[in-house]
């Protein structure tokens, strides 16, 4: 009924909004490509955009639309492309058999919770501590007042974070360096032939059940992985 | 700051009445030291053409921690002269508690890069990246301490946790460092969306995300329908408990601990326990402090869950890393019951126990880094076999540190536990504070197990009895169900072991400290006695 | 009254000084090793006398008191004090340590063996002497980490078992102590609103009767775990088996006695309400302890976990005397303290002795061994009759005080408890008869008798005994008023209890006759 | 009269849930990634909201932030992932456990 | 004159410390004779102190002499003093008496033995004790010699500790003696809460604001005490394995002295006897009993010194019954003569066992009186003595003892007199089967030496002692004869520690003279009886019934009813209890956290999807707990 109070354009566009939002949401979750999930992410976001027109963040509309969309789902695309790793998923039965209800009872119970906290009233704080939103002409306006006063400092240390960013990056992506003396050098990536994904290296078989066997196949695991770091031919 | 003149050309449209609030940098010198640095010591290195050891890197992290360091002292001197005060908009906070953090943190530095030093020319991984990484991920941690707005705090815990996601995976030729990265980073960023949306909750329920406004919002009126605000405050705890490792959000540490190149390691768990406690201990005491009847069951419960699965899961593992890491689980759990008793003795205490554990976990994993020889392989409790004999000095040193972590008289160890239990006694939660020490001394149990396989293993000229002490089916001996190591040809060195000069030292300064404020705690009770009176 | 020379701190801190320097001697220096040691003990056995002749006896208060702030923001502070109670605990200590070293000579060169018994010295000295509550529990805790050491880097073949279980058995149950202490620091700080951990303040604290039961129980619970008493003991058999000489001698001799003081000084002193209500409970135990001791001790085949199980049995008549809360039980419990230090250890001396000879400790491969050693084994007769409680011996005295004093508060446990002598008899009897007795084993000459070392080393323990047994009167007279002052304390608390523990407040004086 | 602000928020609460649910179920690393900047979106949109009827520009600025720090994040996760993949390609989230206990 | 009374037990002690450090060094036969100057020294010290008493006026024949404070604590006081009044020295004159006489012998007895110089190493430490225990002027510090005499009987027995019999042997003695002593040890607590006090005067004289009930207690406590030690029933068995030890031993410590000290100690509390009466006839009727059967069984055993040990048991019983009787004059008079008699059979034993080569059959013996004169002669004195023959000693002692039994009750009579004619029956068994008839130690033993035996009296060491005390046995009885009132010596001796408590029958002379007549008859019966079975015979099935062999049985009940269920339970303890039970308990809750650990470890799969669950999870639980709090 609250909805019905709106007038009827905001409430249309509200509907057609959210709607997008949770279909494209839905859409990440259970497409089985990750390019579809990428593209549905898009979609999510642009709905978030309307929404924050609706919400009088025009600015904000602009950024979501130019960073997010524009920024980090196309640098998702990049990594789904040069991984190559754009496969289908079999999302249609889950290998941990437990996980995927007991996921949806948690969250249907973390939604309903957080619902059932707020009961309706939700903003129940002051009103503009820091300013008033003013008109839409003002937002980029009063969004760098706040920025540049109540917010400075965590803008100028977001600095910091980008660079972060960039040496994470950097060093992340390079490739690994020729080992030193014990195991051989990697230069090009070092595949691994699969099965073996139980132990790596340096892990211990779970202590517990003192069962010779897991010690020794961890043993092997060991010698196995000293020979298999010689370097394969990358792909 | 260039930054701002930019800035302010772009945003030019909005009326002249722009005033950028008085910066006092002294208050946030620190962290500028910190950054800067690391900038610095990034690109010193590209600007000379020959190749710059790493050693260069370690000195220069070291100065920087120093620097900060004397920065920190200094503004310890100002607060004393004019008690606290609040900079930059309200958005930092400048009290005896941060301060503490503040020192902390640098001293953490300046250790860890020391160790680091000798672990980068073993496993030659050569560059700045792993210094920089450590002084921003300080530098994170310091704004977390005195960070005076959620929002801040929140930028602040990911310049602190990103780095780390990283630096967990630094060691890019053993694949388990890879899945540390990837498992950490995951959960960690689903926390830190949990911790946003907290964020949000809060700042819808209050108006503001500034703590001080956000405190007297609360004080000044009574919240009718309080849901949203609580479920804000129950993600932030969430977001926080993350990063401390507080049970049930502990889950990625013995991985990670385990994974993540072993200084690493040890620079993390100090690092990130220090950021995180130090946000968790302000918000929740002083922000949320009247609401305190409401959070204080929730911590009392986290606390315990947190003290018994640390210590029980801990004894029942094999490799050292993974052993700390629920010990580090079992310590988070002490700290929370600090802050449980929710009253200035009990923070005092949580950063008076911080403070202790920093160095104590620091030295703990220097002797580990040493131990695990090239290749960061031999983390087995059978690399630590007769230790006493192959290498007196870092066993004796390992056996401080441990017996410390144990809560043995005459270490730090003791005062801390002394200092948080009493805490909870004071706020007449026997229960708590019975709980905490009997898991402290099921912990123990581990810790003796090191111990013993360091001393009690007569490894030179030992005989079958010697052997046979290690596998006997019955309770309290060292090892015996996890599954004893003849019968696992393990190849561990057990040849003698050589300790790099740094490292050496980096031990030392970790025991002495250890040791020295063991006897003679009062000092430093009294430094963090003031950490207890918030802004 | 504080004597001019600072005895009590110099007693805990030349061994504390002496471990560091012990520690700094280069490895090789065996010989250095061994004799800063054992000087340095000897030295502390002279401190220690000297401190018993400047003691004034017929003062019950503490001496020597020596104050220093050491955490004001806690209000901890290194505080010493000794009165008849500690007096003689002190100088049994500084007795037994210097025989410890000389009784593990083969150790005696190896210097973190040397390093972690005098910590262990330390240690124990600093228990019996604090008066501050945390500086107690401090001691009280740091001298697990020696012991631990000691069993784990020197002992026999469980070692590694006998030690993780010493050391988590006894941490676990000082965590109640902790706690409690705590507790009972911050409700006498709500009262007073002083933070101190001082003995002689907290004394005086109002504590409800729950209150003080808790409490009690707490700190019950830590030493009847360290004595050990029945049923905490099990950790007792497998130490005292696989630790060294020196340690099995120190576990039993000292710092089981660290339990027991921790008893009397501070249950005693802290909650006499809750003592007069749970004593019974405890004396119960304790009587249990004897009779149950000497049951398995009956049956048992080594001759270490034999003198366990009788050391449980007579730390059982410890605990009864310090309960039984008549001035004759509780000097008998001090008294008998010092005398079970000095025949266990000697009894553990004479153990090793044979262990070096023979290469066990099973009586079931000892045969006839008088007739091969025949002075070790009237030494070894002297200390069992001792332990027995044979009059004329130091064990009987203390052993007689107690059951008398029992008698008159809680006469039907003190009777069951009399048996306990009966059956003391029934089992070392029985293992002197297995080792002793019968055809020899081994050839003449195969085994050597007591060497002049070994005799000198067992010459004091030997000496006390037989002079302990005839003339304690300068021991009594020391103890006497100290243990007036614990009892009449309780007892005016006692005097306000409620009326069904009564009578014995009547029969606290002999003589009043009774219908 | 516009929308009450319960709807927005609901309909953040869902986004919210959807994307942890997502981060639940999949096993591709990087639609778990995409998840979680569901779930950011969902505080953005919270934040924005609150904004507007608290009529406080904070919330703005702080969906601000919230855009930077993702970035960061997502440029790190990437570079993790990317760093994974080269040792093991196809690799999903269940492959990589090889530390357990 | 008095104050030497110190010299009493410090010489013997003094002879012990000096053999203690010196006695490998003197050696054979050097320590003995100094072990038996010292104690000779002491039997003339305590004559003197003897005579010093005597010339006191008989009210004022009371010395206490304190040393110094043993013990000192709460309200308790005792000291180390000695009391010198006729009671205590004439058991230390007769003590040291005997004892000297059987030092000397045991110079001869045990000169081939390599342990010599210990032997005599622990003789005097028994002296020292057992005079300590006499002289002692409190309760405590008679514990202590009654103890310490405890002690050095199990060395003694268990001296030849090679035999697993005599070790065993050694060890039961001991706790025999400690169940006993037990008992002892409460009725010392319960003196002290009643009285104050352990000093004899002090106790004696607040025993009036004592109630009867705590007297008896206290009474009866003491006299389990005594039955441990003086070998009464139930706690007698012990005595007869006691026979392991050399024999001089069993002439000193388990016929003469110690044992006796049980009815010294009746008799030193009499006071209290005296105000509990019920106490003083359970020690009648238990001493009654233990008479009969102690001569029961001797009539049945064949070992020469088991039938001397049952015979002392016997005759400790018949003491027991005078004391409880009250009689303590006549208590004290057979324990004198009964000292003489018995330790004069026991060497008499001794020598020829010694003469036999260790065999103490009598069956295998036999017709040694013409090889064995002297030997033979002071045995048959001994045995006619014992059996109560006219004018040797045992007439009058027993004779006593009787008398006032009839006095006070006719039952006990009758048992005393069964006993009478028993008593001279076995030991005419005895002497009859060992110096008279054929000789049966050629052909009665296996061993190849028995022709190789030449039997033959010991040399004087050995023999002076048996005439002195033959000497004894026979005209012992002078020191009291109650035929006329001023020819009671003992009796007028010692009736200012008895008093008014003595019991005093109200028989005429002539009634005693018709006793006498009565006891005559019963012995000759007694003596007539054994001539008449075995004068000629050695085999007489008829009157050796194995019940009787078997001792009533009552070693083979205590071994099945309290020795092995005692055993059973002990074991099951140790296994079941202790190590499943209570350590189980220990290490099982170490089990319990460790496996809780292992199975916990399971939900920390690796996998970072199962550990964003768990987060989630956390969040749910967080929010539900908040959700309650919401307003």
């Amino acid at each position: 009924m609250t909805l019905l109070a709106a007038t009827i354009p905001d409430a249309v566009t509200f509907v057609i909004a959210a709607a997008i939002c949770v279909l494209g949401a839905l859409g990440v979750v259970l497409s089985r490509n990750p390019v579809h999930s990428a593209l549905m992410l898009v979609m999510t976001l642009f709905g978030v955009a309307v929404l924050f027109v609706e919400e009088d963040a025009q600015f904000l509309a602009a950024v979501q639309v130019i960073v997010y969309a524009g920024a980090i789902v196309v640098l998702f695309l990049f990594v789904i492309m040069l991984l190559g790793v754009d496969q289908k998923e079999a999302i249609e039965r889950d290998p941990l058999p437990a996980q995927r209800p007991v996921a949806i009872c948690v969250g249907i119970l973390v939604l309903a919770e957080v619902l059932l906290l707020a009961r309706g009233h939700w903003p129940t704080g002051a009103r503009s501590v820091s300013g008033a939103i003013g008109s839409p002409a003002d937002n980029v306006g009063l969004i760098g007042r706040s920025v540049f006063t109540t917010y400075l400092l965590a803008f100028e240390v977001t600095s910091a974070l980008l660079v972060v960013a960039v040496i994470g990056a950097v060093v992340l992506a390079r490739r690994p360096r020729p080992a030193l003396g014990g195991s051989a050098p990697a230069t090009g990536p070092a595949v691994e032939p699969d099965g073996d994904d139980e132990d790596p290296d340096d892990t211990e078989p779970d202590g517990g059940e003192a069962g010779t066997a897991e010690t020794v196949s961890s043993a092997a695991a060991q010698a196995e992985d000293e020979l298999a770091s010689p370097e394969v031919p990358g792909p | 700051m260039s930054l701002i003149a930019t800035f302010s050309l772009l945003s030019s449209v909005v009326p002249a009445s722009f005033v950028t609030p008085h910066v006092n940098y002294v208050a946030v010198l620190p962290e500028l030291i910190l950054i800067g640095g690391a900038l610095v010591l990034l690109v010193s290195g590209q600007l000379v053409f020959t190749k710059v050891p790493t050693a260069f890197y370690s000195i220069g992290s070291g100065v920087i921690g120093v620097a900060a360091l004397v920065a920190s002292l200094v503004i310890w001197h100002d607060v004393q002269a004019r008690g606290p005060f609040t900079t930059i908009a309200d958005s930092v906070a400048v009290d005896g508690f941060s301060i503490a953090f503040l020192v902390l943190v640098s001293c953490i530095l300046i250790v860890s890069s020391a160790i680091a030093n000798d672990f980068l020319i073993r496993e030659g991984i050569e560059g700045p990246e792993y210094h920089v990484l450590a002084l921003l991920a300080g530098s994170g941690a310091m704004l977390m301490a005195s960070a005076n707005d959620l929002i801040l705090i929140f930028v602040a815990l990911e310049i602190m946790s990103i780095p780390l996601y990283i630096l967990a995976g630094m060691d890019s030729r053993r694949r388990s460092s890879g899945e540390a990265a990837m498992k950490y980073f995951v959960l960690g960023a689903f926390s830190s969306a949990v911790f946003v949306y907290g964020i949000a909750l809060v700042y819808g329920a209050t108006g503001s995300t500034n703590l001080p406004q956000i405190a007297s919002y609360l004080s000044t009126n009574i919240v009718t329908s309080n849901g949203v605000l609580l479920a804000g405050l129950g993600l932030l705890l969430v977001g926080f408990g993350f990063k401390v490792s507080a049970v049930p959000f502990h889950m990625w540490t013995p991985d990670v601990y385990q994974g993540a190149p072993t200084p690493a390691t040890g620079f993390m768990t100090a690092i990130a326990k220090a950021g995180g406690f130090a946000a968790l201990l302000r918000v929740f005491f002083s922000t949320f402090g009247t609401l305190r009847t409401d959070w204080q069951p929730v911590l009392w419960v986290m606390a315990i869950v947190t003290l018994l699965l640390g210590a029980i899961l801990g004894l029942v593992q094999r490799d050292v890393k993974r052993m700390l890491a629920y010990s580090s689980i079992n310590h988070a759990g002490f700290i929370l019951v600090g802050l449980a008793a929710a009253t200035a003795k009990g923070i005092s205490g949580s950063v008076y126990y911080v403070f202790v554990y920093a160095f104590l976990v620091l030295g703990s994993f220097a002797v580990i880094t040493v131990v695990g020889g090239k290749g960061d392989h031999d983390h087995d409790l059978d690399a630590y076999r007769g230790l006493g004999r192959r290498q007196p000095v870092l066993a004796l040193a390992f056996a401080v540190l441990l017996l410390g972590q144990t809560g043995i008289p005459f270490t730090t160890g003791f005062f801390a536990k002394l200092y948080v239990i009493s805490a909870a006694v004071k706020a007449h939660s026997y229960a708590l504070a019975v709980i905490a020490m009997l898991s402290a001394a099921i912990a123990a149990a581990f810790y003796l197990r090191l111990v013993f396989l360091m001393y009690g293993v007569r490894l030179l000229g030992g005989t079958q009895s010697d052997e046979g002490s290690l596998k006997l089916p019955v309770t309290g001996d060292q090892g015996e169900d996890l599954e004893p190591a003849d019968a696992a040809p393990r190849k561990v060195n057990l040849g003698p072991v050589s300790v790099p000069g740094p490292t050496a030292v980096a031990i030392f300064v970790t025991v002495a400290v250890t040791v020295v404020f063991g006897i003679w705690p009062a000092p430093l009770v009294d430094f963090v006695k003031a950490a207890g009176f918030l802004f | 009254m504080t004597g001019s020379f600072p005895y009590l701190t110099t007693l805990i801190l030349v061994p504390a000084g002496a471990a560091v320097v012990v520690a700094l001697i280069p490895k090789a220096q065996r010989r250095a090793v061994q004799l800063v040691g054992f000087v340095t003990a000897l030295a502390v056995l002279g401190i220690a006398s000297a401190a018993t002749v400047a003691f004034t006896a017929g003062d019950g208060g503490y001496q020597f008191v020596s104050t220093h702030q050491w955490i004001p923001a806690f209000g901890i502070s290194w505080n010493l004090g000794m009165d008849g109670i500690s007096l003689f605990l002190v100088l049994m200590t500084a007795l037994l340590f210097p025989i410890a070293l000389a009784a593990s000579a083969d150790r005696a060169g190896d210097k973190s063996f040397v390093a972690w018994i005098l910590v262990l010295e330390a240690g124990c000295l600093g228990g019996f002497l604090a008066i501050d509550l945390l500086l107690f529990f401090v001691f009280f805790e740091l001298t697990l980490v020696p012991v631990y050491f000691l069993i784990a880097g020197w002992g026999h073949e469980r070692r590694g078992y006998a030690a993780g279980k010493f050391f988590l058995y006894t941490l676990g149950a000082s965590a109640f102590l902790f706690v409690g202490i705590l507790a009972l620091v911050a409700i006498h700080s709500s009262q007073t609103g002083v933070t101190t951990f001082d003995v002689r303040a907290l004394a005086d604290t109002h504590l409800s009767g729950t209150a003080g039961v808790l409490l009690f129980l707490a700190f019950t619970a830590a030493f009847a775990v360290k004595m050990p008493l029945f049923p905490f003991h099990t950790w007792s058999p497998d130490a005292y088996r696989e630790a060294p000489a020196a340690g099995s001698l120190l576990l039993a001799g000292v710092m089981a006695k660290l339990g027991a003081y921790g008893i009397i000084r501070f249950d005693l002193a802290l909650f006499p309400r809750a003592v007069v209500t749970l004593a019974p409970l405890l004396i119960a135990l304790g009587v249990i302890g004897i009779i149950y001791g000497a049951i398995v001790a009956a049956v048992e085949r080594d001759l270490k976990r034999l003198v366990a199980y009788s050391s449980l049995a007579h730390l059982g008549f410890i605990v009864i005397g310090a309960f039984a809360l008549s001035r004759e039980a509780l000097t008998g419990a001090v008294l008998q303290m010092i005398n079970h230090g000095l025949y266990t250890a000697a009894l553990f001396i004479l153990i090793a002795i044979l262990y070096r000879r023979l290469g066990t400790f099973s009586v079931k491969e000892m045969r006839g061994l008088q007739r091969r050693v025949p002075v070790l084994a009237g030494v070894f007769t002297l200390v069992m009759l001792a332990s027995i409680g044979v009059p004329g011996l130091n064990g009987f005295v203390g052993e007689f005080l107690i059951l008398a004093g029992t008698f008159l508060t809680h006469r039907w446990w003190a009777v069951v408890a009399t048996a306990g002598v009966v059956l003391a008899a029934v089992y070392l009897l029985w293992a002197y008869q297995q080792a002793f007795h019968g055809k020899p084993s081994v050839e003449p000459g195969a085994i050597r008798d007591l060497s002049w070392r070994e005799g000198l080393t067992l010459a004091p323990l030997v000496i006390l005994i037989v002079l302990l047994g005839i003339f304690p009167g300068p021991l009594l007279s020391r103890i006497g008023p100290s243990v007036t002052r614990v009892v009449t304390h309780v007892e005016a608390v006692a005097h306000q209890r409620p009326p069904e523990i009564g009578s014995s407040g009547v029969a606290l004086r002999p003589g009043g006759a009774k219908p | 009269m516009t929308i009450a602000a319960s709807w927005y928020l609901t309909l953040a609460a869902v986004l919210f849930t959807i994307g942890a649910i997502g981060l639940l179920v999949r096993r591709n690393v990087l639609v778990m990634f995409m998840c979680v900047e569901l779930m950011l979106n969902a505080a953005n949109l919270t934040f924005v909201t609150f904004a507007r009827r608290l009529n406080d520009i904070a919330g703005q600025t702080a969906v601000f932030f919230v855009l930077v720090v993702a970035a960061a994040e997502v440029v790190v996760g990437l570079g993790i992932i990317v760093s994974i993949y080269r040792r093991r390609p196809g690799a999903t989230a269940d492959d990589v456990h090889g530390m357990k206990g | 004159m008095l104050r030497v009374v110190y010299l009493v037990p410090l010489l013997p002690l003094a002879g012990f410390v000096i053999l203690l450090f010196a006695g490998r060094k003197l050696g054979n036969p050097l320590a003995g004779w100094l072990a038996t100057f010292m104690v000779a020294a002491s039997f003339v010290v305590t004559v003197v102190v003897f005579a010093g008493l005597f010339r006191l006026s008989p009210g004022s024949r009371s010395y206490t002499q304190t040393w110094f404070t043993w013990i000192n604590a709460g309200h308790l006081h005792v000291t180390m003093g000695l009391l010198v009044d006729p009671l205590s020295m004439t058991m230390a004159a007769f003590v040291t008496g005997v004892s000297a006489l059987i030092h000397l012998y045991s110079i001869g007895y045990m000169e081939h033995d390599e342990d010599f110089p210990k032997f005599f190493l622990y003789l005097n430490l028994f002296v020292a004790a057992m005079l300590l225990l006499v002289l002692a002027d409190n309760f405590l510090l008679l514990f202590l010699g009654w103890e310490g005499v405890g002690v050095c009987s199990y060395f003694l027995i268990g001296f030849w500790f090679e035999r697993d019999t005599a070790s065993s042997a050694a060890k039961k003695a001991m706790i025999f003696n400690r169940i006993g002593d037990a008992a002892f040890l409460v009725a010392l607590f319960l003196i002290y809460e009643r009285t104050g006090s352990l000093a004899y005067h002090t106790v004696f004289a607040n025993l009036a604001n004592v109630g009867e009930p705590s007297l008896v207690a206290i009474g009866v406590l003491l006299f389990a005490g005594a039955v441990g030690k003086s070998a009464q029933i139930p706690l007698y068995p012990w005595l007869a394995d006691a026979m392991e030890g050399p024999t001089p031993v069993s002439a000193l410590i388990h016929a003469a002295t110690m044992v006796t000290a049980g009815v010294y100690l009746m008799c030193r509390i009499n006071p209290i006897l005296y105000r509990a009466p019920d106490a003083a006839h359970v020690v009648a009727i238990v001493g009654a009993a233990t008479a009969l059967l102690g001569a029961t069984i001797a009539c049945a055993q064949n070992d020469i010194k088991k039938i001397l040990a049952y015979s002392t048991i016997s005759q400790l019983g018949y003491m027991f019954l005078a004391a409880g009787i009250g009689a303590y004059d006549a208590a004290i008079f057979l324990m004198l003569t009964h000292a003489f008699y018995k330790a004069l059979l026991f060497l008499g034993a001794g020598s020829v066992i010694h003469a036999m080569n260790d065999d103490q059959d009598v069956k295998t013996m036999g017709a040694l009186a013409r090889l064995m004169p002297i030997t033979a002669v002071t045995f048959l004195i001994g045995w006619l003595s014992i059996g109560g023959v006219p004018v040797l000693s045992g007439f009058w002692s027993k004779g006593d003892v009787l008398l006032n039994g009839y006095g006070f009750s006719p039952a006990l009579w009758a048992v005393g007199a069964l006993t009478a004619v028993l008593t001279a029956y076995y030991l005419g068994r005895a002497y009859l089967l060992v110096f008279r008839g054929e000789q049966r130690w050629v052909e009665g033993r296996k061993t190849a030496d028995a022709a190789a035996l030449h039997p033959h009296d010991p040399r004087w060491v050995m023999s002076l002692p048996l005439v002195v005390l033959g000497a004894l046995s026979a005209v012992g009885g002078l020191i009291n004869l109650p035929i006329h009132p001023d020819l009671d010596f003992l009796d007028r001796w010692l009736s200012p520690v008895f008093a008014s408590r003595l019991f005093q029958h109200h028989f005429g002379l002539g009634g005693v003279w018709t006793f006498a007549l009565v006891d005559a008859a019963l012995a000759l019966l007694g003596v007539g009886l054994a001539v008449a079975v075995w004068g000629a015979a050695s085999e007489r099935p008829a009157f050796e019934p194995v019940l009787l062999q078997r001792a009533w049985y009552i070693d083979w009940a205590y071994d099945r009813f309290i020795a092995r269920p005692s055993t059973i339970v002990a074991t099951e303890t140790a296994s079941v209890l202790e190590a499943k039970g209570i350590d189980g308990a220990v290490n099982g809750f170490a089990w319990l956290v460790r496996s809780t650990g292992r199975h916990v470890r399971k939900l920390q799969t690796g996998y970072v999807r199962n550990y964003a669950l768990g987060l989630s999870a956390g969040i749910v639980l967080i929010l539900a707990y908040v959700l309650t709090r919401a307003s």
